[in-house]
């Protein structure tokens, strides 16, 4: 019944707001997603007590039919999106108002968007995971073009390629799968797979992976994403960047621990050393970053390579998991708190540069405390989430004896803290001549957002006990 | 009896659509390769289309078979009308004449 | 050596054959015509395979809307047709390099267990309709198509946000065309029935049915008797919210049914038929606007939804 | 050779050029068509593979059917992307 | 009959081989078009002999439908984008 209503209810206040028009968008999705929001936590509160959830849709039961399932990892990821969706609803409707455009376009495609979030956290089906993806990725890249201006344009047709070619390879893969063992269904899979299977389905994973990899922007496919999440309009790219990437780092982790299981365990590095790449390369093209959203784009691609360390230690346990799960959530609302602060720069001093936040510092401290906030969970100091992940991370590394790694996430904690504190130190230098940039006022609201998106991130730290709880009683395995 | 029939149709039609191909590859300019076209599609899908009304199992599929031809001519025309037109608009030129004597 | 594998054999080299000439032509306008070629290649190939459902559905979309689609898009600019560059040259052997790879991997398989194709047959009578594909389509699998619906919604709105500022326009009447679609578009609206009605029980539905309904609106656009729209009228934006509205009434969870999409068996048969006969008319709309949304007057005219 | 592994390794080939040519090709208009290709040739994978003992498979069918409408939706929505592109070049040029 | 209907559905097929010589090579883009035409009726044609050849009726639903939209792709072809003259490049 929960699950049911977290796929038609958003569904439904999207058909609603488009049919509705630019008038009551705002409303029908704030509604939407505070009711989400409860529906979400008495998910997770059903799987941290009694396990994991499962649906059977139409009744007809996998393989006919497409089962839904919710365990410790999928609740906890619908409740984040909850968690970074709602604050930016106010802060969307706030910044259409303050640059009064309507959202005739843009409420209803957040509601697909929510849709084929919630049903990809919620799928195991392979065929119904594409559905999922293509879903979320046509609904971003139309969130990216909604803006209307060429540089939107380009880097939505940009984006909107990429993620073809890699439905195309994920697609390929499923069919092979099918023509191979007769299902698509997960549960289906992993009970017939062999332990170790043979070159189609080898061959099917791959592909997949490429798919997926290219659709979560890993370091060599990352290509697309600085300039999609760079110039898109900052509550997108906020969305886009906490949540849309997470998903199809997510299937490839379910993929991992249950159809690809053991076999795949030799492979494990190879995510992990593109992962290595990622945070360098990202972490490099940020310190040189003129402006602030490409700055903040490039560490999103930085901050991925850290998931896909997690693969080389699952074996591991919970622990690794914990890790990741954390540093996921750490970073989405991180994300969405720099993105959401680098919005209201932009909106205050009309430029889109690395000074221009630092600008703020003396005339929207909030904002400018909100970005450093956010910016200490990236580099990882303590109590923030982005610190309890690393340390995670680290613990299981010791435990594997991966030296390299450890080497790899303390580097990364640096450089990330070079980034930020590359334009939180501009905020004492440039500002006097900034002073001379008339600021336009901007809506109280938005800069309470970015605050509270930065606290949450923080605080994911401390809530870790209950969140290792969620995963341990949704036994992800 | 009728299957005599019907094959005779068959291959008369393959003949037209033959006829067709190497028109449009022989004929000089546009116009007459038009020609040559239509003729193909409306004389060929036509032949074929009563050889297999001729063998359909009940009235509905047969009828639904006749209607395909009137469909294809309609298409056709219309197409070759337009084509010819918008060449006549473009000035392209007649194979030693003026446009204005073009179907 | 028989009839079937030369025809076969011949089809796959043709296939092949305008794809790579797509691909590869040195100007735009042969790459979409050897493109369109190649949709209708495709859909023989589906005959050939058994699928007339598929074979109808890309006739349908080859020849009615990603055509027009694509020549509309090739807009009369010869501009930047001769592409050259020494990757041209990498590609072929690259492909051929993939290809072997992959076919490589399938050889050899063992024949499939085929138990899907008999839950389905055995699952069909329960289903409310007796076309297997239909039964998969909106029964068994409808979860997908529910989903399937939704992401071309988002297209749309893709298509309306880039289109945002953009003017709309009707094309300059042409007479005698419009003559030959007053006599088409009626044709085009019994078939469009025809196949929906016809999806319970044979080869066809909701999506060939829309495909045709919109690629008659193509038709009424291209010879000037409708306008392009950039921001739809609540008439309009009510018909292209009508197929995902109902089917989310019908898939909605209730008291006495907990289940996502749980159809009753007894009515199964008629919540199908309203559910496609809605998505009919929605899908037909938002193909349709999928081209109308950025229709480029030829002469500047005014156009609404 | 059973038809359905005919068209099976139909698939491959098209899938690897359309591939290929997305990696390739600058154009954009032909990486759209590229797409295309490529989604077609897995489509026959789907199908043919599943089908290689010549027994009708209604499941890939469907599954077909809805990739169809995806792929669609995907290449009018690069389209309009292309053309309003184009148009706002022409406009400010 | 159904022998006879592939082999006409073959030689058909053949037949378009040559066509497609003039979609790919083609002097202008109309006789492209022409060419494209071509092969849409021809494969109305096919279509509708497969139904008997391959004894499945639905396939002449599908030569319906292509019978239906043929002239779309060659109105669009004139409408839209056929706006220079010939070109023996084009």
């Amino acid at each position: 019944m929960l699950i049911a209503w977290l796929i038609v209810l958003p569904l439904g206040w999207a058909t609603l707001a488009w049919i509705a028009g630019p008038r009551r968008g705002a409303a029908l999705a704030f509604g939407g997603v505070l009711v989400q929001t409860l529906l979400a936590l008495a998910l997770a509160r059903e799987v941290a007590a009694h396990g994991p959830v499962a649906h059977a849709v139409g009744g007809w039961g996998a393989p006919l039919g497409i089962d839904l399932r919710a365990d410790g990892l999928s609740a906890l990821l619908i409740v984040l999106t909850q968690v970074v969706t709602l604050p930016l609803v106010l802060y969307t409707h706030a910044w259409l108002d303050a640059q009064d455009r309507d959202g005739a376009i843009l409420w209803p495609l957040l509601g697909l968007l929510l849709a084929a979030l919630h049903a990809l956290f919620l799928s195991t089906d392979l065929f119904n995971l594409y559905v999922t993806l293509e879903l979320l990725g046509l609904a971003a890249v139309a969130l990216v073009a909604s803006g209307g201006e060429r540089a939107q344009l380009a880097a939505a047709l940009r984006y909107l390629l990429a993620s073809l070619v890699a439905s195309g390879c994920y697609l390929l893969g499923v069919a092979i799968v099918y023509g191979v063992h007769g299902t698509v269904s997960l549960a289906a899979l992993s009970a017939v797979l062999p332990a170790q299977p043979g070159t189609p389905t080898l061959l099917a994973g791959a592909l997949m992976l490429i798919g997926l990899m290219i659709k979560t922007a890993l370091f060599p496919f990352h290509a697309w994403l600085p300039a999609a999440h760079g110039s898109a309009a900052a509550p997108v790219s906020a969305l886009l960047s906490a949540l849309v990437v997470k998903a199809s780092f997510y299937v490839i982790l379910r993929l991992r621990l249950t159809v690809y299981t053991s076999w795949a365990e030799q492979l494990d590095w190879l995510p992990a050393l593109l992962g290595g790449g990622a945070i360098v390369y990202g972490s490099w093209q940020a310190l040189r970053a003129e402006r602030l959203k490409m700055l903040i784009a490039y560490s999103t691609v930085a901050q991925l390579g850290y998931l896909f360390l997690l693969f080389p230690l699952l074996a591991v346990g919970e622990v690794a998991l914990l890790a990741g799960a954390l540093q996921i959530l750490a970073h989405a609302l991180a994300k969405a708190a720099m993105f959401a602060a680098a919005g209201i720069a932009l909106l205050a001093t009309g430029r889109d540069s690395v000074a221009g936040l630092a600008s703020l510092a003396g005339a929207l401290p909030l904002t400018w405390f909100a970005f450093g906030l956010a910016g200490m969970s990236l580099m990882g100091l303590p109590p923030s989430g982005g610190f309890l992940a690393k340390w995670l991370l680290i613990d299981a590394a010791i435990m594997r004896e991966q030296w390299l790694m450890i080497v790899l996430v303390v580097a990364s904690g640096l450089l990330a803290a070079a980034y930020v504190f590359r334009i939180l130190s501009r905020a004492f230098r440039d500002a006097e001549h900034e002073r001379a940039v008339a600021l336009r006022r901007v809506p109280r609201s938005m800069e309470w957002v970015a605050f509270a998106l930065a606290a949450a991130s923080v605080l994911v730290g401390i809530e870790a006990g209950a969140i290792a709880e969620l995963l341990g009683a949704g036994g992800v395995r | 009896m009728l299957d005599v029939a019907s094959a005779t149709l068959m291959l008369l039609g393959a003949g037209f659509f033959l006829a067709g191909t190497v028109g449009l590859l022989r004929f000089p300019d546009i116009y007459s390769r038009l020609h040559a076209l239509t003729k193909a599609d409306n004389l060929g899908v036509g032949c074929i289309a009563v050889a297999l009304a001729l063998q359909a199992d009940g009235l509905a599929a047969g009828l639904k078979l006749l209607l395909v031809w009137p469909l294809v001519l309609l298409a056709s025309a219309t197409v070759s009308y337009a084509i010819a037109e918008r060449a006549r608009a473009l000035g392209v030129p007649l194979d030693g004449g003026a446009p204005d004597d073009a179907p | 050596m028989n009839a079937d594998l030369v025809f076969d054999l011949v089809l796959g080299a043709g296939l092949l054959w305008s794809a790579a000439g797509a691909l590869l032509g040195r100007d735009r306008y042969g790459a979409v015509i050897l493109f369109i070629v190649f949709g209708l290649l495709m859909t023989l190939a589906w005959v050939r395979l058994a699928a007339p459902d598929i074979a109808l559905a890309e006739a349908a979309i080859g020849a009615g809307l990603t055509g027009a689609l694509l020549l509309d898009a090739l807009g009369g600019d010869s501009a930047g047709t001769a592409q050259r560059g020494a990757s041209r040259w990498l590609l072929l052997p690259l492909a051929g390099a993939i290809a072997i790879l992959l076919a490589g991997a399938l050889r050899g398989l063992p024949a499939p267990s085929g138990e899907l194709r008999e839950a389905v047959s055995a699952a069909l009578a329960h289903s409310g309709v007796s076309h297997p594909v239909t039964a998969v389509l909106l029964n068994f699998r409808g979860y997908d198509t529910l989903l399937e619906v939704s992401v071309l919604l988002a297209a749309l709105l893709g298509v309306l946000g880039a289109a945002r500022d953009a003017r709309p326009a009707r094309l300059s009447a042409a007479p005698l065309l419009q003559a030959a679609t007053r006599v088409l578009v009626p044709f085009m609206l019994l078939t469009a029935g025809y196949l929906l009605w016809a999806g319970a029980h044979r080869p066809g539905g909701a999506f060939q049915a829309a495909a045709v309904l919109a690629a008659g609106a193509v038709l009424l656009a291209l010879v000037g008797m409708l306008g392009g729209w950039t921001r739809p009228a609540l008439r309009t934006r009510l018909a292209i919210a009508a197929g995902p509205a109902v089917f989310l009434l019908v898939a909605a969870p209730s008291f006495e049914r907990t289940l996502l999409l749980q159809l009753p068996p007894q009515h199964a048969g008629r919540l199908i038929l309203l559910i496609e006969a809605a998505l009919t008319l929605s899908l037909g709309f938002i193909l349709a606007g999928l081209f109308l949304a950025l229709l480029r007057g030829d002469t500047a005219g005014d156009g609404q939804a | 050779m059973s038809s359905g592994l005919f068209y099976a390794i139909l698939g491959c080939a098209l899938f690897a050029l359309g591939l290929a040519a997305t990696l390739l090709l600058r154009e954009a208009l032909r990486r759209v068509l590229a797409f295309n290709v490529m989604g077609s040739g897995g489509f026959l994978v789907f199908v043919g593979l599943a089908q290689r003992d010549g027994v009708v498979d209604p499941v890939p069918q469907a599954m077909v059917l809805t990739g169809i409408v995806v792929a669609v939706a995907a290449t009018a929505l690069a389209l309009a992307l292309l053309r309003r592109l184009e148009q706002t070049d022409a406009h400010e040029p | 009959m159904s022998e006879l209907a592939a082999a006409v559905a073959l030689f058909l097929l053949l037949n378009l081989a040559a066509a497609l010589v003039v979609v790919a090579r083609g002097p202008g883009a109309a006789d492209r078009m022409l060419a494209a035409l071509l092969f849409g009726t021809t494969g109305v044609a096919m279509l509708m002999l497969s139904a008997l050849a391959l004894a499945q009726p639905p396939i002449v639903d599908v030569a319906l439908v292509l019978a239906l939209l043929a002239a779309i792709a060659g109105i669009a072809f004139v409408r839209r984008s056929w706006r220079t003259p010939e070109r023996t490049d084009a």
